[in-house]
């Protein structure tokens, strides 16, 4: 194992013990939400499932059809927010 | 050699942190995405059956009154007839 | 076409094509003699007939006065079980 790869482990590690990564991923969730983006990704499903007819769709169809818009449709200022979040934690927590 | 350490630990912090958000992200938006897409085809199919047992319900009212308003119409029709014949055959 | 008559039509088109409608008011006719309506209809139309007279009694007014009341005088069950019968139809043929 690497040094850089060892590094990665034990941050992760810190990060589950602390509960630093679920209050990212709530974070995360709740920012989607906020945007507007988990509306966004309801009207696309609703519209997939009108253009299709329920009988021909399933969860799995939806997920693979909403998913590219769905990355896309992330706004910049989310992604950015969750990763200056990460550098302030990585940042108070010098040692790790 | 302590600065060249610690311009590498930066670096591998900065790598570090892009490669967790991108990990979070994903994680997060598959899920999501995941959830959507079963609550509205959930949705969607509760809302189907709705309609459906709305719709017998209309269908089955409309069903009904159009039987009853012929079996009343052939029900008054033949009372009537039955009810002149009888007088007739009195008359005579 | 609001998607409640685009069902309504649905549904009543299966039950055409496939014979049930006339089945069904089949079912419907032998369950109102079954239950003694057709009796009762009968006695009412006499009433009436007697009350006010042949010679002032029409198809028409004789239809209009008993209506309402044959329409009170079906039984739930009989209502009923005309809506079952049908929703167990649809469920066997539920492509719709």
């Amino acid at each position: 194992m690497s040094k850089d790869s060892q590094m990665r482990s034990a941050i992760n590690q810190r990060l589950i013990e602390m509960g630093e990564r679920e209050r990212l991923k709530e974070l995360l969730r709740a920012k989607l939400v906020e945007c507007g983006w988990k509306d966004q990704m309801k009207a696309q499903c609703k519209d997939v499932i009108r253009e299709k007819g329920l009988e021909h769709v399933t969860v799995e169809d939806l997920v693979a059809e909403i998913t590219p818009k769905g990355r896309a449709l992330v706004p910049d200022s989310v992604k950015k927010e969750l990763l200056q979040r990460i550098r302030a934690f990585l940042a108070q927590h010098s040692t790790l | 050699e302590e600065s060249r350490r610690k311009q590498e630990h930066e670096v591998f912090l900065a790598k570090f942190s892009e490669r967790l958000c991108s990990e979070i992200s994903q994680e997060i938006l598959a899920e999501c995405i995941k959830d959507t897409a079963a609550s509205e085809i959930r949705l969607a199919m509760e809302e189907k059956a709705d309609r459906m047992s709305r719709c017998s319900e209309e269908v089955c009212c409309c069903l009904l009154e159009e039987t009853l308003d012929k079996e009343i119409f052939l029900l008054v029709k033949d009372i009537m007839e039955a009810e002149l014949q009888r007088i007739q055959k009195y008359i005579k």
